[in-house]
């Protein structure tokens, strides 16, 4: 087995060597002198085999990759889903097997899809593995056995999920925030089998990401290279970290619930069932309270929509920045907006939760708490446009997403406040504006950024471009097609149809919407197609490609400048990477390019206008 | 065409659509004006936020893209504008909440002449209770729930015995007067809403949940479940009937009471026993 | 794998101290059981109850786990989340007294 | 494991040094071991857990109007005739503390390269472990034949079977992975493999004695959970 191990003796050789960094011949040694490594190098196992390799593999950078894989197929799962459900709702009756079981079920099997398998699982699982080790430097994951056993608990749980759809009942439909008790009674579709899976699925993803999330923030708290201090990391592992930290301690939440949820089921305990009347007969439940399971479940589910949000910011800005070519404006209050939101989103998860019959004086105390985090979040918004301000902004495929996401997250950011204001959230919960609201804040929002980070690092992990004609096609067909389907649902909230409606029958203000239903189906029939545009471009562009070469961007961050694109297993070759700077010196004046890469030293960049960093 | 002119197209074709919509709330008929109050100021504001914010960022684009020959301004902090930023924002957002707050006071603070009315929901209906003349309603427990005792009501509660009791999908109400709305629940989360009334509150087995509210429009309204509820919840729908106060009076009268039922039960049963004697 | 730079032999503690948190926590131990054979009753044992176990906690934590000695940096990231938790515990107590109010009044006294 | 000492870097004690080890670069955690850390993370987020637990049985206790079982009666047991309350309890209690004073002992041999001492501390303490599993096994039989069952019990509150199994069978549960554990860690001391740096079989790391500390922590933290449950369930 030992040859499968790095004869890292020269390795640290150099890391235990003391003096200058990276740069080498600088004028001025001591200007460039970084601390010497602290921890020596990683030795890290080298598969031979096409399935050590490539299989139950170790290296971050695959593991990233199937993490993305697994988790847009489940995406597409939920994309047909959700075109199965707008199917009933623009056109009742057009496809005839379309009960209304069938439709909770997929109500229900696409919100958590989408949330937990693919949003989540797809920025932490998948943008983290790849991107944190390379961008702090690190060689892999601190424990890269783990990681592959955390992408596998993922697949076995994915595995579950999907094998929910194939049980007696099928699987459950019980919206996707499970509240009890009518998710484990007959009434409810999958209310035999299917809820069972899907509790055991949850605390399979809880278990396999803890395994995953314990990786990250080692990685990012110890195994950062020479010079990297935590406020020279790009905003992406700012996001991925902070998003890690509140998986971490909001995950439990979700996994005591679905346990005691499954218990309830299974043995008939009364954790979460009062005493109910069911066709006539008492029940054998009693004492339990319901209320108790969705403060467990939005003390999970709040930090989940900044599990999903806080990667998106990170990752966005860090885009905007490269390709408007300009700094970040005012890198430390972004980070500090991230861990103040990140911090904050463990006192706000009862606005979920204002008509829901809790004590009402918790109002009061969230709506407070809710409308606090406003402001950091504003704080960001304000960042990304000043960025562009005075920048010099490439328009390619990129930029635009980017461009999407500020428009899309500000229009669905004003809407969060609308629902946290406790009593402009009396009239609109339940109804309409709360879809519309937060697909547009996590759904759309966050998928605009995927899009734009699939088309900034494709580059990285395939060494060629993405199609720009493509890609442009792609971006306006989504863009415009998701805007027309969210912005005009916030109306129907206001007329007040209520959401998890099989069917809206005859009442006035409904009927008045048949219309603007059948318009937004449409749409969304559309934007889901267009998905498949990406697809095909990868497809296409992996073979025939433009080749990008080294950092095509022209960015100074880390995983541009890997000895080898795309970077091999051990990432950096011989020589760890030294860091001299932060990673948005673009711009900057004096220097000879409109870039300098963090492993520049300042001897290189003397008689330049850099600021220290 | 430059990207910049569709985004801007974007926020024309938004603001327009806000304007001509024909989607919009249906007239409110209670005392909780002040929520589309707050709705719209939060509009004004929140929307003055994202048209600025997006029509700053279409400029930028506009005029600033990229050209070989340029540079981008190097600065990496602003203290001041940051700063500034901050503290308009948190202005904007103490404008939003203090006004929000004021009414989930009013909310929460049930007036003490409001009439209680006893909500019970299962899947998939609704039936209505109304206290008597000694304006209490008894207190209930889902186990007692029968035939004989539609609504559970416990019998040792002289409270009970004059509750009106509606077995029936449609509330009557009297018009310019506070209701208190008791939920209960036999089964799993209900939720009883009038989209013109604006309030609602979840029903939850296991505990009682209240809200209130003064209807100030006659006419009839659409009651919805709009707490998912099964697979019937989109047809669990009910009524509600505003009425001035002599029409109201008028249908209370008419009302079966729970006193009325149980002796009607017993005059049935004693009459079944009579039977089988014969 | 990786490891952390060469450890520093002289950096065990004495035996001695080990001793003694072992010896206090078996009296706390002891004491806490004191707190149910004498049934105390009320606040006196709640608060009781309450000390000793946040003694015994903090004794294991900061000796036997060794926080005592560790770096701030890792006590802090360890203790602030706690605040979620205590926010957690306080909201949850008006909860459940708003919970058993409304069975009580609706179901049981009336009025 | 106290004072780590970095080349090229003189580490500050309190507050300040907090504000530097975070400002600097490569870690932040100065000499802590990587799986150290990753083992204290891990711990918070089971602190949550077991707190969602416990925040659970407070608010199902509290909110249930049917009396609660008194504890101090159900738990009794009865010695030489006379009942005496929570007297198994008690002595679980005494024995799982033992087994964290050998722990911890173990940890300190550990650091000693002292191989003897530190495997017969971690075998002591796998034994107490399995002293404790078996002590909650009899503890469990004896109440599921008094008919305390998780969805009733002839006490009161039905919830109380509920959280009763649920949280100690979750805590027993940690207990016993902590045992297998320790018997498995027991053997790679005696057999050496911590002095002569073995790759591990499952995870291929090299041994090392902070192994055994990282050990620990998880067993201390057993223990940690233990008087929660301990004051919340059973004095309380």
């Amino acid at each position: 087995m030992s040859e499968d191990f790095n004869n890292n003796k020269t390795i640290q050789a150099q890391s235990s060597e003391t003096l200058t960094g990276g740069g080498g011949g600088g004028l001025t040694p001591d200007m460039d002198y970084v601390r010497p490594a602290e921890v020596t190098d990683q030795d890290l196992y080298h598969g031979h085999s096409f399935i050590t390799k490539w299989v139950f593999c170790q290296d971050a950078k695959v593991i990233g990759v199937q993490y993305f894989l697994l988790a847009t197929f489940t995406g597409v799962v939920g994309l047909i889903l959700s075109w199965l459900m707008r199917l009933q709702l623009g056109f009742p009756g057009a496809a005839g097997f379309m009960t209304a079981e069938h439709y909770y079920q997929f109500v229900t099997m696409h919100g958590m899809i989408m949330v937990v398998y693919f949003l989540t699982a797809l920025f932490l699982g998948g943008f983290g593995n790849y991107l944190i080790p390379l961008m702090v430097g690190a060689r892999d994951m601190v424990f890269p056995y783990l990681n592959m056993v955390s992408f596998w608990s993922f697949f076995v749980a994915v595995a579950v999920l999907m094998a929910s759809f194939f049980v007696p009942g099928g699987p459950t439909g019980a919206g996707w925030t499970l509240y009890p008790p009518q998710t484990i009674l007959e009434g409810t579709p999958g209310s035999e089998y299917g809820i069972l899976l899907m509790c055991l699925s949850l605390i399979l993803f809880v278990a396999g990401f803890t395994m995953g999330g314990l990786n990250y923030l080692i990685t990012v708290l110890q195994a950062r290279t020479r010079g990297m201090t935590l406020m020279r990391m790009p905003l992406t592992v700012w996001g991925i970290f902070t998003a890690t930290v509140l998986a971490m301690l909001a995950f439990p939440a979700l996994l005591v619930g679905a346990l005691m949820m499954s218990l309830d089921k299974v043995l008939g305990t009364s954790f979460f069932m009062p005493t109910i009347l069911k066709a006539g007969e008492v029940l054998e439940y009693g004492g339990g309270s319901p209320i108790l399971f969705q403060h467990l479940f939005w003390f999970f589910g709040h930090p989940e929509v900044y599990i999903v949000a806080l990667p998106a910011f990170g990752i966005i800005s860090d885009l905007i920045s490269v390709h408007a070519r300009k700094n970040i404006f005012g890198y430390r209050m972004m980070v500090w907006a991230i861990v103040g939101i990140g911090a904050l989103s463990f006192f706000v998860w009862a606005h979920h939760m204002y008509v829901s019959g809790m004590n009402p004086w918790f109002g009061f105390f969230f709506a407070t708490t809710t409308l606090i985090i406003a402001v950091p979040t504003a704080m960001k918004v304000y960042n990304w446009i000043l960025t562009l301000w005075k920048g010099n902004i490439r328009m390619n495929t990129v930029m635009l997403w980017c461009l999407g996401f500020i428009v899309t997250f500000v229009n669905g950011g004003i809407t969060g406040i609308f629902l946290g204001n406790v009593s402009v959230d009396v009239p609109l919960s339940d109804t309409y504006f709360v879809v519309a609201h937060f697909h547009m804040v996590m759904g759309i929002a966050p998928l605009m950024v995927i899009m734009g980070a699939i088309y900034h690092w494709f580059p990285l992990v395939a060494g060629r471009f993405l199609d720009e004609k493509l890609g442009k096609w792609h971006f306006w067909t989504t863009f415009l097609g998701a805007y027309s389907i969210y912005f005009p649902m916030h109306y129907l909230g206001f007329i007040g149809v209520p959401r998890r409606y099989f069917e809206m029958y005859d009442s006035p203000y409904m009927t008045s919407a048949v219309g603007m239903n059948e318009f937004i189906s449409l749409a969304a029939f559309l934007v889901g197609a267009a998905q498949f545009i990406l697809i095909y471009n990868i497809i296409k562009t992996l073979k025939t490609g433009k080749p990008a070469g080294k950092n095509p961007w022209k960015a100074n961050s880390l995983e541009w400048l890997t000895p080898t694109v795309p970077p091999e297993h051990g990432n950096w070759g011989d020589r760890l990477p030294v860091v001299h700077r932060w990673p948005y010196d673009f711009s900057v004046p004096g220097a000879k390019e409109d870039y300098i890469t963090q492993t520049t030293p300042p001897s290189e960049v003397v008689n330049t206008g850099v600021e220290k960093t | 065409m430059h990207p910049g002119i569709i985004f801007f197209l974007v926020i024309l074709g938004s603001i327009l659509f806000h304007i001509f919509t024909p989607w919009y709330w249906t007239d409110v008929a209670s005392n909780w004006g002040g929520m589309d109050d707050t709705i719209t100021l939060t509009f004004w504001i929140g929307g003055g936020v994202f048209v600025a914010v997006c029509l700053f960022m279409v400029y930028c684009v506009f005029k600033f893209s990229y050209k070989e020959d340029r540079k981008a301004d190097y600065q990496p902090e602003d203290k001041k504008l940051e700063k500034i930023l901050t503290w308009a924002t948190t202005i904007g957002v103490v404008a939003l909440l203090a006004p929000g707050l004021v009414i989930w006071n009013n909310y929460v603070n049930v007036p003490k002449n409001a009439i209680e009315v006893d909500v019970m929901a299962w899947q998939w209906g609704w039936q209505y209770r109304l206290p008597g003349e000694d304006g209490k309603l008894g207190t209930t427990q889902v186990v007692n729930v029968t035939d004989d005792n539609p609504f559970g009501i416990n019998l040792d509660d002289p409270y009970g015995k004059d509750d009106v009791m509606i077995q029936s999908d449609i509330l009557n109400l009297e018009n310019n007067k506070p209701v208190k709305i008791l939920l209960r629940s036999v089964d799993v989360l209900h939720n009883w809403y009038v989209p013109q009334f604006r309030a609602k509150m979840d029903a939850v087995p296991g505990i009682v949940t209240y809200y209130w509210f003064e209807p100030n429009k006659t006419g009839e309204f659409e009651v919805l479940c709009v707490e998912y509820c099964g697979v019937g919840h989109y047809a669990m729908r009910g009524g509600v009937i505003v009425q001035d106060k002599q029409d109201y009076s008028k249908w209370l009268n008419e009302q079966e009471t729970f006193s009325d039922l149980i002796a009607k039960q017993q005059k049935i049963n004693t009459d079944k026993t009579k039977l089988a004697k014969k | 794998m990786s490891e952390t730079e060469k450890k520093n032999q002289s950096s065990t503690h004495k035996i001695g101290i080990y001793l003694w948190i072992w010896g206090l926590l078996f009296v706390l131990s002891f004491f806490s059981y004191l707190v149910d054979w004498y049934q105390f009753q009320g606040l006196l044992r709640w608060s009781l109850i309450l000390i000793f176990m946040f003694l015994k906690a903090g004794l294991i934590m900061a000796f036997f786990m060794h926080l005592f000695w560790e770096r701030y940096a890792l006590v802090n990231v360890l203790l602030w989340p706690m605040t979620a938790i205590a926010c957690f515990i306080f909201l949850m107590v008006a909860e459940y007294k708003y919970t058993v109010f409304t069975r009580l009044f609706y179901f049981f006294v009336g009025g | 494991m106290s004072d780590p000492k970095i080349d090229g870097l003189e580490l500050k004690p309190g507050f300040k040094g907090m504000a530097e080890d975070t400002g600097s670069d490569q870690t932040m955690f100065k000499g802590v071991h990587w799986g150290k850390a990753m083992m204290w993370i891990f711990l918070l987020s089971d602190t949550f857990i077991f707190s969602c637990f416990l925040i659970s049985y407070m608010k199902g206790r509290g909110s249930t109007p049917v009396e609660w079982p008194n504890p101090s009666e159900v738990f009794a047991l009865d010695a030489f005739g006379v009942p005496v309350p929570l007297l198994l309890i008690a002595i679980m209690t005494f024995v799982l503390i033992t087994s964290s004073g050998t722990m911890a002992l173990a940890v300190k041999y550990g650091y000693e390269k002292n191989r003897k001492m530190c495997g017969w501390l971690v075998l002591a303490t796998a034994i107490g472990g399995l002293t404790f599993v078996g002590m909650q096994a009899f503890e469990w039989s004896k109440l599921i034949h008094e008919g305390v069952r998780p969805w009733e019990n002839p006490f009161g509150a039905a919830q109380f079977g509920s959280f009763f199994f649920m949280i100690t069978g979750f805590h027993g549960t940690h207990v016993s992975i902590g045992v297998i554990f320790l018997f498995i860690y027991a053997y790679k001391v005696f057999a050496g493999h911590y002095d002569d740096q073995k790759r591990g079989w499952f995870t291929s790391m090299k041994g090392d004695y902070v192994e055994i500390e990282i050990l620990g922590l998880y067993w201390h933290f057993v223990d940690l959970v233990w008087v929660f449950i301990f004051a919340f369930f059973y004095l309380w």
